[in-house]
């Protein structure tokens, strides 16, 4: 079978829907189809990541014969490429998780479950593969839907609430994108991303505002900015807790990536990088300082990690390559540590009612493997070295010195202080109190072990090592960059 | 080898002249109160006789080494300040070590001797001893700093540290130093009522209310060495204070008449003043004496 | 002349529906008039884009025998395309959002949604 | 393979194994510390000052390798991680969690050789942070309050740490580079109010870790709580490593025209240890007390290196090293007793002398070092700490350094009373003498202390390389500074300290001799019970201990100076920042309506001030 991108969007979407029939066939079945198919993704995206990169080019997918600008695309570009084999493989490893979560429970929900699964990790990777900005926004819906979905997907909890309130903000997101499109079509009668970059600059300013406007609070909805990010917390909080992996580690990513693919591809209206920035460092200050005064854990690291995406937007505000590069790194290394800390989190409040901070007290003696995975990961998230978020944090300040914001520098500084101090006294409850809590146990099943331990083994390498990854970020920053080259890559295909 | 001999015969000379002065010193300061208040008071060469009869005592029980220590460390901090006080201005007689040490050394070497003394008191266990010492280094912190601070008025007035430089500063301008800087002077002086701890400063040992305050449990030769070191000290003080600021001495009888009026300075004082409780000695020293301090550093440094 | 206004009410009750569902989203306490109001604005949405691909004289958008080869006005396909996967999307929401309405009713008691606060802060 | 490399993996590598080996073969794990430690000792001596190497991690070019300034600390480092090591296998026998324990302990010295090999800021920053939450995992060792005490080490070492990270990126931004030398060579080059902000945001980075004033306050809690073997080394090594920092930034990034920065460092540094040594006086117990001394110390020693004069930045230098070789002696004395009574608590303890002799003996030592007393190895850093402001004009700044040693005195005798001296209560009679090995690093470290004395030189060799290499030429006559045993200040004055030697040592051995020689053979031990008490007879169970309210007497006269701590302060703060962030909590008011209509009032304001600030 010849590999190719479309494949991403194609087999998980057909899986999620034959999951139903096999689970017909063999219950077990039902949870062994994802993860087969998340690894041939993860496969697909080595094989595809290797040949953008080492023949430097991107590759651009048509679909059902039209060539762009007519057709609807994919586009394997290296920054959207890094994203969807990061989902995939992060898809994969959260997969193993959930293999034998919930086992005993659950087991009639499963279909349900990996159905939707299925369906918002074809979304995101659909997101950031398209180059189709209508497309972009049908993924958007389907990443929507099944999230509000998985959102509400326990009955006992609130989740019903989380979820519709995520609906109602996640409507008005999909409306003014789709106001916004409909808009775009009437002035450039186009639909795909890279001939609307072209024709961007006839655009009246006016209009070109607007629409941009309409995009920056519409995708700014789904990167969880302030004062969009109203449902984040709550739906954090309810959904199951490898759900809420993927919220942090793929959703976001793919809202902040429909954010700056319209921003830098096709705006690229250099006036709205310090909106972006100063909207950045507000999201960021606002929410780690309120995270600080949260009493419940996945509140807590839903809090945390919003404001992680208001780094990213700082970074991307800033717009240097050097900042570009900061940014997508974070991106790759809040994936992978947020969803360490929300896997091991949900496992030390497991049978917790209220998911309190404080029946975590001396949870470290009952659940050592967990909680230092859990300790790991905060140690990273706050950008400790040896870490890999040190780096990230590190390229980030160096961008932000290097156009001299130095008050920039110092609120993200100061935020990593408030960062540190929650994340320690959760770290303090685990360790050093002793456990009163009467809250039954769970030890996590060997298979959540080691998907744990993956994430957090490459932490560390990352940490150590970070040229390991840095060439293809690199490659990426300067994708997303190079506007005319995302033009006339996606123009040329199919012309000979 | 001569030389060495000779060194040490000085030393010899020096610490006997220490011990007699300071001792007949002692002696006049009891005759004197007791003048004051109108006793006959003891003769003047008591404290020999008090001396005399604890060396030849034998001491028959210790609380331990460090109590045995004790009068040892204040005795070897007497004489080994002594032997870095120029007596003399002029004459190898008694210059023993003066050029080795500077006056910052000096005023280290003078809380040795109090820092091991405190150490053998406080073995005895008796808290009378342990009450006295924390008074005793408590107030030392009150009259260190003025005294310091005249110390660093006059170095930095003269560019020297060492005693024998500020001798030869007096030698060659013909003044003495309490007269090129008064306020050093005034500072030290009132800190010099501390360092005797004569009232109203007399709270160490205070002799109504913690028996005799760190040297209560001390007896016999312990008590005899002690008295010595005492004596010596306050000949050291003395000398060391007429070195610096009233030229020095060229011969004995200078030296006995200069030290000998200094040392009526604390004695008088005393006579006439009820006694401090320590911290209100410390807030004392830290008045006047600080202010006259800041002065002279002023008055030196500008 | 007709034509104009036929745009102008085009747009005009595009917009107009479109107000009307934000009002009803933003200022109506019932959860199922919020729906409801969602609902509207996107169909006013829909009716927006069908209002822009819409080209004055034009026909439906079919390559038929009649229309081949002839210099014939026809309307935008794209936007009628787009509209109805827009049409599908909003109905999969709007079907998403009922039975979260029916949930929230049995949990809460209440269709109010200044009552469902269980999550804040 | 390079030997660096070597020493860091052996250190890194080692701490994760000793985790590991904890978890299987517990028996083996001591003797594998120890055993690590030295192997890394000798690789830190074999390893020369001539090494470099040379590397890119991100495209950011990075150096290593030690010089003779980093060279000094790292002897610092190995000799008292080592000794440290030793002591703690008896000391933390019996204890759970020592895998973490000695894990974070290597992790500690690991990342102490790191920052010292580190010839550019990010890999110094890199270690630096490894230092920081490797060192806070220890001082959360206990679990005491560690909400906190461990949050406010965490908080102020974060914000130190990121006061750096900040000058770190700024000087990046002007220089394009990372490397030591590089921005030696070219920091005056940039403007001097960003010159400035440099130097005090790495100063505030360096200042935390050596507790200096106004960031001082998570000190004394984290010495006195964290296991004393730990501390010895954090007080003695890992402060240092802010010491290190100050010389960095003192006789490199900050140019002669800000002058004021030295006397504004100098300053604070003086404040410091005139308010830590009043707080150590008022202490009761002997870990609190140490770990003020400690701050107070590393104040002198900051001191000396922002005089900015020969003779100032080698006592400074020298106060340094002795200061990590008797503070922790006293540190692990404090440990023994810890361990052997089960407190540290001095109004609880008394009489320990005849208990632990040996412990006594380097307490005494130390003390006396610390003390400044001739003729141990204090007073050397002392009469040059202070001839060296003397002679340059810092007349108030000697006051002060003048007030902090005397008042040090009080604390000095209070912690050799406290535990050692005074009335030996029954309930102490069954403790005995710490294991040997616990003893013998004490008394090693001892021995420093007292050959530090007479023969400073030994230390002083290596400093005056180090100095070298900071910039410092030797403008004193001495060719081979091993022989040193003249101190002299630049207006020619002079201490012989051989003279000194004699003299006391000859004095004491001969009024010891006549004190002695005569009668001791009958003298007789009697308790401490039995006392001159003004005819009251005590029985052995009154207790006659005086060591409540030690020093109340002083305590009362510098009340005013203490009345308001700065802790009170940040409290102060702290609690106004949390009303603040629940404040802005507010905002997330759960009802799902007010977040849409945040969403449209937001799009409102862009669309109104889009038009006019993007050029629409």
């Amino acid at each position: 079978m010849v590999i190719s991108p479309v494949q991403y969007i194609a087999i998980p979407l057909i899986a999620a829907f034959l999951i139903p029939l096999f689970g017909k066939l063999n219950k077990e079945l039902v949870r062994i189809i994802p993860g087969l198919v998340l690894l041939y993704l993860s496969y697909i995206s080595v094989v595809l990541m290797n040949q953008v990169i080492s023949q430097n080019t991107m590759i651009v997918e048509i679909i059902a014969g039209w060539r762009p600008p007519w057709g609807i695309n994919l586009v394997f570009s290296p920054f959207s490429g890094f994203l969807a084999s990061l989902f995939s493989m992060l898809g994969f490893i959260i997969w193993m998780y959930t293999y034998n979560f919930k086992r005993e429970v659950e087991d009639a929900q499963t279909e349900k479950f990996y159905v939707l699964m299925m369906m918002l990790i074809t979304g995101t990777i659909g997101i950031v593969l398209t180059g189709d900005i209508f497309n972009m926004f049908v993924f958007l819906e389907i990443t929507a839907i099944s999230a509000y979905s998985l959102t509400a997907f326990y009955r006992e909890r609130d989740g019903a609430e989380a979820a519709f309130k995520y609906l109602l903000v996640g409507s008005f997101a999909s409306f003014f994108i789709l106001l916004a499109i409909v808009l775009l079509y009437s002035q450039v009668g186009t639909l795909n991303m890279a001939d609307i970059a072209q024709k961007m600059p006839d655009v009246n300013p006016y209009m070109k505002g607007v629409i941009l406007m309409l995009f920056f609070v519409g995708f700014g909805i789904e990167a969880e900015m302030f004062p969009l990010n109203g449902w984040a917390p709550d739906v954090y909080t309810q959904a199951p807790g490898p759900i809420g992996a993927i919220f942090a580690g793929m959703v976001v990513k793919a809202g902040i990536y429909g954010l700056v693919r319209v921003i830098f591809t096709l705006f690229d209206v250099h006036e709205i990088f310090p909106l972006l920035m100063i909207m950045g460092v507000i999201t960021m200050a606002v929410s780690e300082v309120i995270a600080l005064r949260q009493g419940k854990l996945k509140r807590m690291l839903a809090y945390s990690s919003i404001g992680q995406m208001g780094l990213v937007l700082v970074a991307f505000g800033i717009g240097t390559h050097e900042a570009v590069f900061a940014a997508i790194f974070l991106m790759f290394n809040h994936a992978v540590i947020k969803s360490l800390l929300f896997l091991s989190g949900t496992y030390l409040v497991y049978h917790s009612k209220e998911k309190n901070i404080s029946d975590l007290d001396g949870i470290g003696k009952s659940l050592p493997f967990t909680s230092f995975l859990f300790a790991l990961g905060s140690l990273a998230i706050v950008g400790l070295p040896p870490f890999a978020g040190f780096w990230s944090k590190l390229y980030i300040l160096m961008a932000a010195a290097d156009v001299r914001l130095i008050a920039v520098i110092a609120i993200i500084l100061a935020v990593s202080v408030v960062e540190i101090v929650y994340y320690f006294r959760v770290l303090h409850r685990i360790y050093f109190r002793e456990r009163i809590s009467t809250i039954e146990i769970k030890i996590p099943s060997f298979n959540a072990k080691i998907s744990m331990l993956i994430l957090a083994i490459v932490i560390i390498v990352i940490g150590v090592y970070p040229d390991l990854i840095s060439g293809l970020i690199e490659r990426a920053a300067t994708d997303l960059l190079d506007k005319q080259h995302y033009i006339q890559s996606v123009l040329s295909v199919g012309l000979h | 080898m001569n030389t060495i001999l000779i060194q040490i015969l000085g030393a010899l000379a020096t610490i006997l002249l220490a011990f007699i002065v300071g001792m007949f010193y002692g002696g006049a300061h009891r005759k004197v109160i007791a003048r004051i208040q109108n006793r006959v008071g003891p003769p003047i060469y008591q404290n020999f006789i008090d001396v005399l009869k604890l060396y030849s005592k034998e001491t028959s029980i210790n609380h331990g080494v460090m109590q045995h220590m004790g009068p040892v460390f204040a005795i070897t901090a007497s004489i080994t300040s002594l032997m870095f006080v120029p007596i003399l201005t002029d004459g190898n007689w008694f210059s023993n070590l003066n050029f080795s040490g500077d006056l910052v050394f000096l005023v280290y070497m003078m809380v040795f001797g109090s820092l091991g003394m405190a150490l053998g008191a406080g073995q005895t266990g008796n808290p009378n001893s342990a009450i006295g010492v924390t008074r005793g280094l408590s107030q030392m912190v009150g009259y260190e700093i003025p005294f310091v601070m005249a110390m660093v008025a006059l170095m930095t007035q003269f560019h020297t540290t060492s005693i024998t430089g500020m001798i030869a500063v007096q030698q060659q301008s013909g003044t003495w130093l309490m007269f090129s800087n008064p306020f050093a002077f005034m500072a030290a002086i009132m800190a010099m009522l501390g360092m005797f701890s004569y009232a109203p400063f007399d709270i160490v040992t205070a002799p109504a209310e913690v028996s005799s305050g760190p040297i209560s449990e001390f007896g016999g030769k312990y008590l005899g060495m002690m008295m010595t070191s005492g004596s010596i000290f306050a000949f050291v003080k003395l000398a060391l204070f007429v070195d610096i600021f009233m030229g020095g001495a060229s011969n004995l009888v200078v030296l006995v008449i200069k030290t000998f009026a200094l040392y009526m300075i604390p004695v008088l004082y005393g006579v006439i003043s009820p006694r401090y409780r320590t911290e209100q000695a410390i807030t004392y020293f830290w008045k006047w004496p600080l202010f006259f301090g800041f002065i002279a550093i002023l008055y030196a440094a500008f | 002349m007709m034509n104009e206004f036929l745009m102008i009410s085009f747009y005009g009750t595009a917009i107009a529906l479109i107000l009307i569902g934000l009002y009803a989203t933003l200022a109506k306490k019932n959860l199922l008039k919020i729906v409801i109001g969602l609902s509207i604005a996107d169909s006013g949405l829909n009716l927006l884009f069908m209002a822009i691909g819409y080209v004055k004289d034009g026909t439906a958008p079919i390559f038929s025998a009649e229309v081949v080869g002839k210099n014939v006005v026809m309307v935008d396909p794209v936007p009628q395309a787009l509209v109805l996967t827009a049409i599908v999307i909003g109905f999969a929401v709007t079907a998403v959002a009922l039975s979260l309405v029916m949930r929230l009713y049995r949990h809460h008691n209440t269709a109010a949604i200044d009552e469902i606060k269980n999550l804040k802060w | 393979m390079n030997s660096l490399i070597l020493l860091l993996i052996l250190m890194f590598g080692g701490a994760l194994f000793a985790f590991i080996l904890n978890k299987f073969v517990p028996a083996l794990r001591d003797i594998f510390v120890v055993l690590l430690m030295l192997g890394v000792s000798y690789l830190f001596f074999s390893t020369g000052i001539s090494n470099r190497l040379n590397f890119d991690v991100l495209g950011i070019h990075m150096q290593w390798g030690f010089t003779s300034a980093s060279y000094l600390f790292g002897i610092i480092v190995v000799v008292l991680g080592s000794l440290a090591l030793i002591y703690s296998t008896a000391y933390m026998k019996g204890k759970d969690r020592l895998g973490y324990f000695y894990m974070n302990f290597l992790f500690s010295i690991g990342a102490m050789l790191g920052i010292l090999m580190s010839r550019d800021l990010i890999s110094l920053f890199f270690f630096w942070e490894i230092m920081t939450w490797s060192s806070y995992f220890i001082v959360i060792y206990s679990g005491n309050d560690v909400d906190r005490r461990g949050l406010k080490y965490m908080i102020f070492s974060a914000i130190g740490a990121y006061s750096m990270l900040m000058a770190i990126v700024i000087v990046n931004s002007f220089i394009g580079s990372f490397l030591l030398e590089d921005v030696f060579a070219s920091i005056f080059a940039i403007g001097s109010g960003y010159q400035i902000a440099i130097a005090i945001l790495l100063m505030i980075g360096f200042g935390v870790k050596s507790a200096m004033m106004p960031l001082h306050v998570w000190a004394p809690r984290a010495y006195s709580e964290s296991p004393m073997s730990y501390t010895a080394v954090f007080s003695g090594a890992l402060s240092k490593m802010g010491v290190f920092g100050f010389a960095l930034v003192l006789f490199n990034l900050v140019s002669t025209q800000n002058w004021l920065i030295n006397e504004v460092v100098a300053w604070l540094a003086a404040i410091t240890s005139v308010l830590a040594t009043f707080y150590a006086v008022i202490q009761s117990d002997a870990k609190k007390l140490l770990a003020y001394s400690s701050i107070a110390q590393i104040g002198y020693i900051i001191i000396g290196l922002a005089s900015n004069t020969y003779l100032g930045v080698m006592a400074g230098l020298f106060l340094a090293v002795l200061h990590a070789v008797f503070k922790s002696t006293l540190f692990m004395a404090v440990g023994a007793v810890e361990r052997q009574v089960g407190t540290t608590d001095m109004t609880k303890i008394s009489g320990l002398i005849r208990r632990m002799p040996w412990t006594f003996v380097a307490t005494l030592i130390s003390i006396i070092a610390l003390a400044g007393l001739p003729p141990l190895g204090g007073f050397v850093g002392k009469w040059m700490l202070y001839e060296a402001l003397i002679t340059s004009g810092h007349y108030y700044l000697v006051i002060m350094v003048f007030l902090s040693s005397t008042a040090a005195f009080l604390y000095s005798y209070r912690i050799l009373f406290g535990m050692f001296l005074g009335q030996e209560e029954p309930e102490f009679a069954h403790v005995k003498e710490a294991p040997l090995s616990m003893l013998i690093p004490m008394l090693i470290l001892s021995g420093i202390s007292v050959l530090s004395g007479s023969h400073p030189g030994f230390i002083l060799e290596p400093i005056q390389s180090a100095m070298a290499s900071f910039g410092f030429q030797s403008n004193l006559p001495h060719e081979s500074w091993w022989e040193l045993t003249v101190l002299f200040n630049t207006w020619g004055d002079k201490v012989a300290l051989v003279n000194v030697l004699t003299s006391i040592v000859g004095v004491f051995l001969i009024a010891l001799a006549f004190i002695t020689i005569k009668g001791y053979k009958n003298q007789r031990y009697v308790t401490t019970k039995d006392i001159s008490s003004s005819g009251e007879i005590i029985q052995p169970e009154d207790n006659m201990t005086f060591q409540i309210d030690f020093y109340k007497p002083f305590e009362r006269a510098i009340w005013p100076l203490l009345k308001r701590k700065i802790d009170d302060y940040y409290t102060d703060f702290g609690k106004g920042l949390e009303a603040l962030f629940d404040f802005v909590r507010r905002f997330y008011n759960g009802n799902g309506q007010f977040y849409a209509i945040y969403v449209m009032a937001f799009l409102a304001l862009l669309l109104i001030a889009g038009t006019k600030y993007f050029g629409f």
